[in-house]
């Protein structure tokens, strides 16, 4: 089981990549453990978590290949 | 000529509804909302349009005087929010079209970076529909503005 | 760069608020309208551009199909009051500035007979301005429209 | 003492013209009297009264030359 994660705007500029493949992911919280140890600046800033292009509120499990994104404050427009 | 409000064709057809793509490289030219305007003219049920354009300031910040903005996207997924914005917003307001295009890469202070367009048979729901619509996409589209400043730093942008 | 709500002065001088010509012979052609989003790109302290167009609608009457509308009115009376408006709106919303035309003369179904154009640092006074003045405008001027039909007979159009 | 008259929109239908100089006319009351014996239709029709382009409510006095506007109902935009 693969998660890609994708990284947009600020939060790039902390993790210095815009994509990350990590394997063996069980559910979202875990996750992000994994990204604060990987950068603990990422801890302090504000972010959404979306999974397949849709925004999910709390901790959710990952089964399957899954696409993450995690998404700073928007500002379009 | 007017949809049916809650009903999902419209007067031009399905075509009208489909995902269409937002996006596009750089500052949206004057020029480009002209042709979108004159295109309408065929449509002699429309007797209101209503149109936002954003255009990027030369803000004073801490930082610097902003000279650009460089905005990037999470497309597929504001694609897809779009879409569901735009079928609400069809839904709830008895348009005959809407037109909404951002720009993606480096938009220069004084330069148009939004542009959304609604037309109805009355201007009451042309406005309302556009108020809206900017509203919900400023809120809802994943996409990001990196405010480039004179001396070449930069700060993101924060909206209000 | 704003201009303070309640002074008579704003970022462009007094020459912006002097009385202004809104009528012209004919429809507003599209060209037209880009040349005034142009001439604002180096306005950079304007964030927000709010537009409203009003389009001759071909409505089925009782008396046929509207061709055309006939536009007259009461100029010097609507100068006037037109530029009482202006100064409402000015004093109410902090607009960088605004711009309206409206057609005299016939103009084809299809064609813009009203321009309506505000601009702000930020979207919501501009909208609102935007719509506030249009709701003025069409209370307010000495305006009428005859609709022409198809078929040479006319009636005078009706304000909703 | 004269009063120019002008008369707009579908109230210049009935008129069959867009302009009328009046002499000795006192007040509007009484111009509307005599507008409505020269034009019976006028009556039945609604429409406002502008003096020197600003728009009035009840009988007013014409003191000196007066600009006399005849407002339909507005329709532009």
């Amino acid at each position: 089981m693969q998660v890609q994660v994708m990284i947009f705007g600020q939060l790039a500029d902390i993790t210095g990549t815009s994509e990350l493949i990590l394997h063996d992911i069980p559910d979202t919280d875990t996750l992000q453990e994994t990204l604060h140890k990987l950068y603990p600046a990422l801890a302090n800033t504000k972010y959404a978590i979306a999974m397949n292009k849709k925004t999910i509120q709390g901790n959710t499990i990952l089964t399957g290949d899954t696409n993450i994104a995690l998404l700073p404050p928007f500002s379009g427009g | 000529m007017e949809s049916p409000v809650g009903k999902k064709i419209n007067s031009s057809g399905m075509s009208e509804r489909k995902p269409k793509n937002i996006f596009q490289q750089g500052a949206i030219p004057a020029t480009f909302i002209a042709e979108s305007i004159q295109k309408h003219s065929s449509q002699t049920a429309i007797g209101g349009h209503s149109i936002f354009l954003g255009q990027v300031r030369a803000d004073e910040t801490e930082n610097g005087k902003v000279k650009s903005i460089d905005f990037t996207a999470f497309e597929d997924m504001a694609q897809e929010k779009m879409h569901l914005i735009r079928e609400d917003i069809f839904a709830k307001y008895p348009l005959t079209c809407m037109h909404v295009h951002h720009s993606l890469g480096e938009v220069q202070a004084g330069e148009i970076c939004l542009f959304v367009f609604t037309s109805s048979a009355h201007r009451k729901a042309a406005m309302d529909a556009c108020e809206e619509t900017v509203e919900r996409l400023k809120a809802e589209l994943p996409v990001w503005g990196r405010e480039i400043m004179e001396n070449e730093s930069h700060q993101w942008k924060v909206n209000k």
